[in-house]
């Protein structure tokens, strides 16, 4: 692909790197309802791209078309210059893409550190028989995430809560477990929907910390839904929006907000 | 005291069955209690257990009650028998399984602690085709008969005889398994519609046996074409279908009905006193009458026993020598109170089978009960002791057993 | 504006102490008043307790195995925690619950008709506030044969939130009525909680993260931090609190910080350490 | 016409009437499980317990009388009298709704918005309670059931095939009978389900026990009502298959003919039942025909369910059952 | 305090990995075993082994074996009764075909056979979820035990398809067969029960068992975090079968020593262990024992007070019986929907308050 080794500087100095991802005129139907209408987009490295939209405009369908969950009625995928081709869900986590989910979804009967622990499955080899006896791979294998573990747990401030069942956790706790357990996976890509839905400003914040230092730190490329637009203007280098489907805007904040099919769509109000 | 429990069941799905057998085993030693002060002076007790029908629960049954000095066991299910046998073997003693269990224990050479006289599986299979013979004129050549079985190890006892005796007599043997409860038996009985073979065998028991009457007269097969075992042939299994069941024929291997003097004595001394383990109506019908026969024959044992040994308080391997020295006349069966009543027999160290003869009774709907229609027929022994022999031996080698009574 | 000293309490929350599986202690000794027709706001951080107190009000603990040990909750002057769910709602008293719990297999229109379950007045009126609730949320009549299982986090809030209106409720228990929603609906939703309030003397009771916009519209408000009450008092004076600005509205001295700028965690002011 | 076939039509009739009979038991089963989630193994056991109180209510036994015969030595056994069917069929309906109130309040008002596996086991602690229960009150030997149901060979069906092809199909009476009742049922419980009230309200439940108590249906009520109609039909399939088989502990087996049933025709679906049923009932009878003889026979039990598992593969949620919502 | 914690500090990742991770837990841990190792053996007779022991520990590996199904991988089964068989029947194809082998590795063998069979029947469970699954589960059952009864191979062709368990021994010990002690079957079913729990405590803890855990719990979410969902739900009923196969091995040729397939792995077993395994609790080990103990011993106990200490008539026993338990499985998932397990672990919480009510 052509703009591979292109990319530009941010204004507070973060480098955005060429084309990772590329969608391209993707399309995804159900039964009778269109969810995705032939959208194109693509994700850089190291960027933190937003998607926004009116409730129901497909955002979270996109996600799930990213992550293999959806596939698409027409279009394609594209993936460090190649076209992605049909897989399994599991095997575009195995890529280095990880995600949270719009509707929480932990695992409830585990612990948060346990949790956090699936998201490393990816990465652990053992076998069965080493499993079996706990012989030597196994449970050096398992200390040796567990360390990782305890580092994301240390960063994200939920050290009080590790051996606790998930299924007890207030709202908020919960997503940041969730984002734990994708950080977990040291994704390339890292998909989130509405992280900060249910949150108060404080924990935003946090939350907003969490991300840019993530971005800062391992140059993770994310893609963030969310309703709250001081949020998106403030964290992200591009913007995508969606209504009914359709592509209605992309590019950078600034533009987006001022762009008047994605205000009368979208933000009602111009928003600060 | 003499110790003879009784596993039994009461509960589950052959409940049905369980109970009456229980009632008549438990009556039968209460009458001797009551009325001789137990056998050779020495007290019966026989504790009961409930196994409903079911092996591990039959396994807890055993051992729980063998520390009492258990001198016979009389399981009534061919899975615990099958079970029991070789821990019984081991534990010294004896397993009585009259009419049911394992048919090649009738050979004592192997199997030194079992006892099934005066008749099993094998030996109903062909008093029933002999009597079928005697029916069809003497021949059975070109014949169809089908066989109705209860699709477990008692319901496959027979069909390795059948196959011998219609390669002897020149019948076409079709075997149709019914699985367990059975209460669906459409296929089946469909199949014997079509094929519409002269006599249908049935081994059945539990609700198979009620459904499978009331579709035999469904169809309108001519229900006097149609015997059952001994285990298909009470009144339980016959009145659900009403008139539809009548003319319907079973082997039974011994007599039914309260018209034997015994149960003056059983009125007197058990019945009239509360003393009855069951309710009234069951006394003397085919079940209940053969739970009386396993004890009558269990407490003869241990009355031989006790002559041997020299004194009444006989132990469990005093009472196998009692078992395998076991002689009824039919003197024995009049004094007993029991004239005609089941057939003689007399043990010995190599047959714990018994002459293997049966009757065949058949059901009169209109009266509500069973009639003789014949004598004590004999099982064609030609037929049935090679296989014996060839099964006991098989189980004597994968046990690793050495035959006795050379 | 409502006048609280006025009117009078429809709801009283009196210490009340829930305790979750016999063991977790969560609210330790809350007390609220609602008063007629006011909308009262329920502020408070992440397991504050806002859920738990709406649900110990609506007697919805039990099946998540907690229950209420100490305090009283008082309706009309009945008490509640000796009621039937069923029987709260047919007095008026309706929640919509925290993340939707719609009925998955039942479609949009079905989910609003269940709402109408326990109404008596006829067929007609029910039509009426179908048509009423299509109004308000227009993309749930687009959506109305599909099943609700398949409609968006969304359109889900709307259904939750439609079929407690379908009720015609005497006051609503809303758990965080804004949650998932574009802003322009965020608006929306409390336009619509203001103008039931107002146009039918619905009483309100919400619990939300969204300070900034439920302080806007609510009347009172009630801080609640880690299972206890730690401030209360009208809308207006909390807007103005220098604490609760810093720290639910995110506002300083300066205005609205860029979430960019927030370089260092700010540690949180506790009420109680 | 060549005799495979007209035996093949034979079979086939009669495997859609037992179908039928399945699909008696499994009604019962869909009505609650669509009404709360809880698949009730204890379905069996209420046809066996409803046929038991029916007979003993029918001829007069005096409930108990084991027990109290055991503990005073007495010998109670009949009150003496020998009701019409037809009363008898409607007190013992009373007792079965009696006896969902006492479930409701012993057992389902305690686990509210449980797992489905957990309401599972407590069904099967109540089959096994009912089970006890039933022996204890009534006794367990075997009980002939009678309300006056014909039984036997269909003549007039069978004259009329005799004369069409030249061979009488049989067909029992007791299936017709089956068949129309099955029918009734299935189109009375598909309207109320649909389009009541209450049938809508029974389907909030079932998807999500928080949230329809949050909009005032009573769980409560919600269940005496399915469990009462389940009871009926439990009352029902105890009556069809206890004129054919006797009343004894057996009957409560009869579950397991309808778990493939349900299973092919989706736990959700009243139609679902019935066109199950029909399915399994024509196919595993076809199948024991023609196929049975050359494999040993008594395929029956496993074909059921083997051709269920076939039909899931393909559609995972049974022919009519609600599709299962997978989303993130 | 009766219950201590406090002070009880980890320094290391793999001390905080250890399964009882508490001291006071690890104590009782060790007096357990030393008990069940070092004096019942010595003091069990034949009523105790045969009636209490023997199947209880039989029991306990296939509790065990049915929770990595359903408690840890949420793969709802009914065919484990179906399952036991593989088991039985290929051990007693083992123990007639090779007699010079032990039986400890014929055991083994039937455990892998048993897998083999589990992994075919798991297939389906990729399509089939929930309680679909479960009365899919059914179809192993019903086939099993069919296959088991119809072909005479299985059964070495004896007349009436009863398989009865040869004599066989270990180091000059009868452990199969009518000769065995008491103490010879215990300590042949405890060791293997020991191992079982070893090996299960060690997958559930690990990787293997965080990915079941997920399955149960999301299988969705579970697939988009990178889970194989097919491997995953095979390995969870090969490893299940495993041990189902060995428990079925087990009571065959120790406990029962004879057995007809229908009445000894019926659809009733099947359900057997799945009451143990919730009332036990769902994905707990220790639940596993908790089930199988109090399902083996109550029928036991109450029978034994209901007709040896009150004398009622068995049969009133036996139905009264069944009402008790049934009643007690209702009234424990109302007292506590997660099983012994979850009651235990409550108990813990509640002493470790102690004397404080929270
Ligand atoms: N599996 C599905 N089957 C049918 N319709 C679906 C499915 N998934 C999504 N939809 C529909 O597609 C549309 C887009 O849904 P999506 O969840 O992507 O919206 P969204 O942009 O994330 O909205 P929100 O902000 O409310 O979460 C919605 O109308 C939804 O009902
Ligand atoms: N079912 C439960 N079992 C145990 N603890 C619970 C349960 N539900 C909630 N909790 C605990 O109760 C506390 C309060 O939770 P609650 O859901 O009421 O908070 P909240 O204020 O609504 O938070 P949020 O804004 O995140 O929804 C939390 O610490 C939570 O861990
Ligand atoms: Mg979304
Ligand atoms: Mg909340």
């Amino acid at each position: 692909m052509k703009d591979m080794n292109e990319g530009w500087v941010t204004a507070d100095g973060r480098k955005i790197g060429g084309v990772l991802m590329e969608l391209r005129n993707i399309t995804l139907k159900f039964g009778g309802v269109t969810a995705i209408k032939d959208i194109s987009f693509d994700i850089r490295d190291g960027e933190i791209r937003a998607i926004i939209g009116p409730n129901g405009a497909g955002k979270s369908s996109m996600l799930n078309v990213i992550s293999g969950f959806y596939v698409p009625t027409e279009g394609s995928v594209w993936f460090k210059g190649y076209q992605r081709g049909p897989m399994k869900p599991y095997q575009v986590a195995r890529l280095g893409i990880a995600r949270t989910f719009q509707n929480i979804a932990l695992f409830d009967g585990m612990s948060v550190l346990d949790n956090i622990m699936t998201g490393r499955l990816t990465l652990m080899k053992s076998g069965l028989f080493s499993q079996a006896f706990w012989w030597g791979g196994a449970s050096r294998e398992e200390e040796a995430h567990r360390e990782k573990v305890e580092k994301i747990i240390d960063f994200l401030e939920i050290q009080n809560i590790r051996k606790t069942p998930v299924g007890r956790l207030p709202y908020g706790l919960k997503k940041r477990v969730e984002l734990a357990r994708a950080l977990a996976a040291e994704p390339k890509i890292l998909l989130l929907d509405e992280p900060m839905a249910g949150m108060n400003v404080e924990e935003k914040e946090d939350m907003c910390r969490f991300i840019l230092d993530l971005n800062d730190e391992f140059g993770t490329t994310i893609v963030l839904i969310e309703h709250d637009m001081g949020v998106v203007m403030d964290l992200s280098d591009r913007v995508v929006v969606m209504d009914y489907g359709k592509k209605i805007g992309d590019g950078p904040p600034e533009e987006v907000r001022n762009n008047q099919a994605v205000i009368d769509a979208y933000l009602g109000v111009a928003h600060d | 005291d003499l110790v003879v429990p009784n596993l039994s069941y009461r509960t589950g799905p052959f409940a049905a069955g369980g109970i009456p057998y229980a009632d008549g085993f438990n009556d039968y030693f209460t009458l001797l209690n009551e009325r001789d002060g137990g056998i050779g002076g020495e007290k019966v007790v026989v504790p009961e257990c409930e196994t409903a029908y079911n092996t591990e629960k039959g396994v807890e049954c055993y051992e729980s009650t063998k520390g009492m000095g258990a001198l016979a066991y009389n399981p009534l299910s061919t899975g615990i028998t099958y079970q029991l046998i070789p821990k019984m073997a081991a534990d010294g003693i004896t397993l009585y399984t009259p009419g049911y269990g394992r048919t090649s224990a009738a050979n004592g050479k192997v199997f030194e602690w079992v006892f099934n006289y005066p008749a099993n599986y094998w030996d109903g299979a062909s008093v029933a085709v002999k009597y079928l013979l005697d029916q069809s004129g003497g021949s059975l050549d070109g014949k169809k008969i089908t066989l109705l079985y209860h699709n477990s190890a008692y319901g496959k006892e027979p069909i390795r005889t059948l196959e011998e005796l219609a390669k002897k007599h020149g019948f076409k043997l079709t075997a149709l398994p019914i699985d367990s409860p059975g209460q669906e038996q459409k296929s089946q009985w469909l199949q014997v519609r079509r094929d519409k073979p002269d006599y249908v065998l049935f081994w059945g028991w539990g609700v198979m046996n009620q459904v499978a009457i009331q579709e035999a007269a469904n169809i309108k097969f001519p229900m006097d074409h149609f015997i059952g075992i001994w285990w298909s042939g009470s009144e339980n299994d016959v009145k659900p279908a009403g008139a539809g069941a009548n003319g319907y024929k079973a082997l039974t291997m011994h007599g039914v009905g309260t018209e034997y003097p015994i149960y003056a004595d059983m009125k007197k001394y058990v019945y009239d006193p509360g003393k009855a383990s069951g309710p009234a109506e069951a006394e003397g019908s085919v079940i209940y009458s053969r739970g009386m026969y396993a004890a009558v024959v269990i407490a003869e044992a241990i009355r031989k026993a006790q002559e041997l040994a020299g004194h009444a308080n006989v132990n469990a391997a005093e009472v196998r020598n009692g078992f395998e020295a076991l002689e009824i006349t039919d003197a024995r069966m009049a004094e007993l109170g029991l004239p005609n009543f089941g057939q003689p027999f007399a043990a010995t160290c190599a047959d714990h089978g018994g002459p293997g003869g049966a009757m065949i009774q058949q059901w009169d709907a209109a009266a509500g009960k069973w009639t003789l229609v014949t004598g004590f027929i004999a099982p064609d022994k030609e037929v049935l002791d090679p296989l014996i022999a060839a099964d006991s031996e098989a189980y004597a080698k994968e046990a690793g057993l050495t035959e006795r009574c050379k | 504006m409502l006048d609280a000293a006025k009117t009078e309490t429809l709801l009283e929350v009196n210490n009340i102490e829930v305790i979750y599986n016999h063991v977790i202690l969560v609210l330790k000794g809350v007390s609220l008043a609602v008063p007629k027709g006011g909308i009262t706001a329920l502020l408070g951080g992440n397991g504050a307790g806002k859920t738990t107190t709406l649900k110990a009000i609506s007697n919805l603990l039990k099946s998540e195995r907690g229950e209420i040990t100490k305090g009283s909750v008082i309706y009309r002057g009945e008490r509640l925690q000796d009621m039937a769910p069923a029987d709260l709602v047919k007095k008026g008293v309706i929640q919509v619950m925290e993340g939707r719990h719609c009925f998955e297999h039942l479609t949009v229109e079905e989910n609003l008709l269940t709402g109408a379950y326990t109404r008596r007045d006829g067929r007609a009126a029910i039509a009426r506030d179908l048509e009423m609730v299509y109004t308000y949320f227009p993309r749930l009549k687009e959506r109305r044969r599909s099943q609700a299982g398949y409609t968006s986090g969304g359109e889900q809030q709307m259904v939750a939130m439609g079929r407690a209106l379908m009720s015609r409720p005497e006051m609503i228990l809303l758990d965080e009525p804004s949650m998932g929603l574009a802003p322009q609906l965020v608006e929306q939703i409390f336009e619509i909680v203001k103008a039931v309030n107002e146009g039918e003397g619905v009483t309100f009771l919400l619990a939300e993260q969204n300070t900034n916009v439920a302080l806007r519209y609510a009347h009172y408000g009630y801080i609640l931090e880690s299972g206890r009450v730690v401030m209360d008092g009208p809308a207006q004076a909390l807007r103005e609190n220098p604490d609760v600005k810093e720290f639910y509205l995110g506002m300083s001295d300066e205005g609205r910080k860029s979430f960019r700028e927030v370089r260092s965690y700010r540690r949180r002011k506790r009420w109680l350490a | 016409m060549p005799d495979q076939l007209l035996y093949a039509m034979e079979v086939t009739l009669n495997g859609l009437m037992a179908g039928v009979m399945y699909a008696l038991v499994a009604l019962g089963f869909v009505l609650i499980y669509k009404a709360s989630g809880i698949f009730n193994y204890a379905q069996g056991v209420l046809a066996l317990f409803a046929a038991l109180t029916l007979v003993g209510i029918q001829q007069g036994q005096v409930p108990f009388a084991h027990v109290i015969n055991a503990i005073t030595g007495g010998h109670l056994e009949s009150f003496g009298w020998q009701l019409p069917s037809i009363l008898a069929i409607l007190l013992t309906a009373g007792v079965m709704v009696v006896l969902a109130i006492v479930i409701e309040k012993l057992v389902l008002k305690h686990l509210v918005g449980q797992a489905e596996i957990i309401l599972f086991m407590a069904t099967i602690g109540l089959a096994y309670f009912l089970e006890g229960f039933g022996d204890v009150m009534w006794g367990a030997d075997i009980k002939t059931l009678d309300v006056g149901l014909p039984q036997g060979i269909n003549e007039t069906l069978e004259s009329v095939t005799d004369s069409l092809f030249g061979y009488g199909f049989f067909v029992d009476n007791l299936d017709i009978v089956a068949a129309l009742v099955a029918v009734a049922l299935v189109t009375a419980l598909t309207l109320f389900s649909q389009y009541s009230k209450q049938g809508r309200a029974l389907r909030a439940v079932a998807d999500d026990h928080q949230a329809a108590l949050s909009v005032g249906i009573s769980l409560r009520f919600i269940w005496v009502l399915v469990w009462s109609i389940a009871g009926i039909v439990a009352l029902v399939a105890g009556i069809m298959w206890g004129s054919k088989s006797g009343v004894q502990f057996s009957l409560s087996l009869i579950a397991l003919k309808a778990l493939p049933v349900l299973m092919l025709g989706g736990f959700t679906s009243i139609p679902g039942a019935i066109v199950g049923g029909l399915i399994i009932g024509m196919g595993e009878k076809l199948f024991e025909f023609f196929l049975g003889p050359l494999i040993g026979g008594a395929t029956e039990n496993w074909f059921a369910y083997v051709l269920a598992l076939v039909f899931l593969v393909f559609r995972p949620q049974g022919l009519f059952g609600e599709r299962i919502i997978e989303r993130v | 305090m009766f219950y201590r914690e406090a002070g009880d500090f980890k320094t290391s990742y793999r001390e905080d990995n250890q399964t009882f991770p508490i001291r006071f837990d690890r104590m009782g841990f060790y007096a357990t075993l030393a008990v069940a190792f070092g004096v019942i053996p010595l003091v069990i007779d034949d009523y105790w082994a045969n009636a209490v022991f023997v199947p209880f520990l039989i029991y306990a590996i296939a509790a065990i074996g049915l929770n990595i199904l359903v408690g840890y991988a949420g793969q709802v089964s009914l065919g484990t009764g179906g399952f036991m068989a593989v088991g039985a029947y290929a051990v007693y194809k083992l123990m007639t075909a090779f007699p010079d082998v032990p039986v400890f590795i014929h055991v083994l063998l039937a455990g892998g056979v048993t897998a083999a069979v589990g992994v075919l029947f798991g297939l389906p469970s990729l399509r089939i979820k929930g309680f679909y699954l479960a009365v899919a589960t059914l179809a192993a059952q019903f086939f099993l035990v069919w296959l088991f009864n119809k072909v005479p191979w299985f059964y070495n062709y004896s007349a009436s398809g009863q398989i009865t368990a040869p004599d066989r021994s270990m180091f000059g010990v009868f452990v199969t067969g009518a000769q065995t002690s008491a103490t010879a079957k215990y300590m042949f079913c405890l060791i293997l029960l020991t191992l079982v729990a070893l090996v299960a405590r060690n997958l559930t803890r690990g990787t293997i068992g965080r990915k079941w855990m997920a399955i149960r719990d999301m299988d969705i979410a579970a697939e988009i975090i990178g889970v194989n969902p097919l491997t995953t739900k095979i390995t969870a009923f090969a490893v299940s079968s495993f041990f189902i196969g060995i428990a079925g091995a087990l009571f065959f040729s120790v406990y029962l020593g004879a057995a007809e397939v229908g009445e000894a792995f019926g659809i009733n077993k099947s359900f057997l262990i799945l009451f143990m395994v919730i009332i036990g609790g769902l994905g707990s080990i220790f639940g596993s024992f908790a089930g199988a103990a109090f399902l083996v011993l109550l029928p036991v106990f109450l029978k034994n007070v209901l007709v040896g200490g009150l004398g009622w008539p068995t049969d009133l026993a036996a139905h009264i019986e069944l009402m008790i338990v049934g009643g007690l499985i209702i009234v424990f998932l109302i007292a506590e929907p997660h099983g012994l397990a979850q009651l235990w672990r409550v108990a813990k919480e509640k002493l470790r308050l102690w004397p404080f009510p929270h």
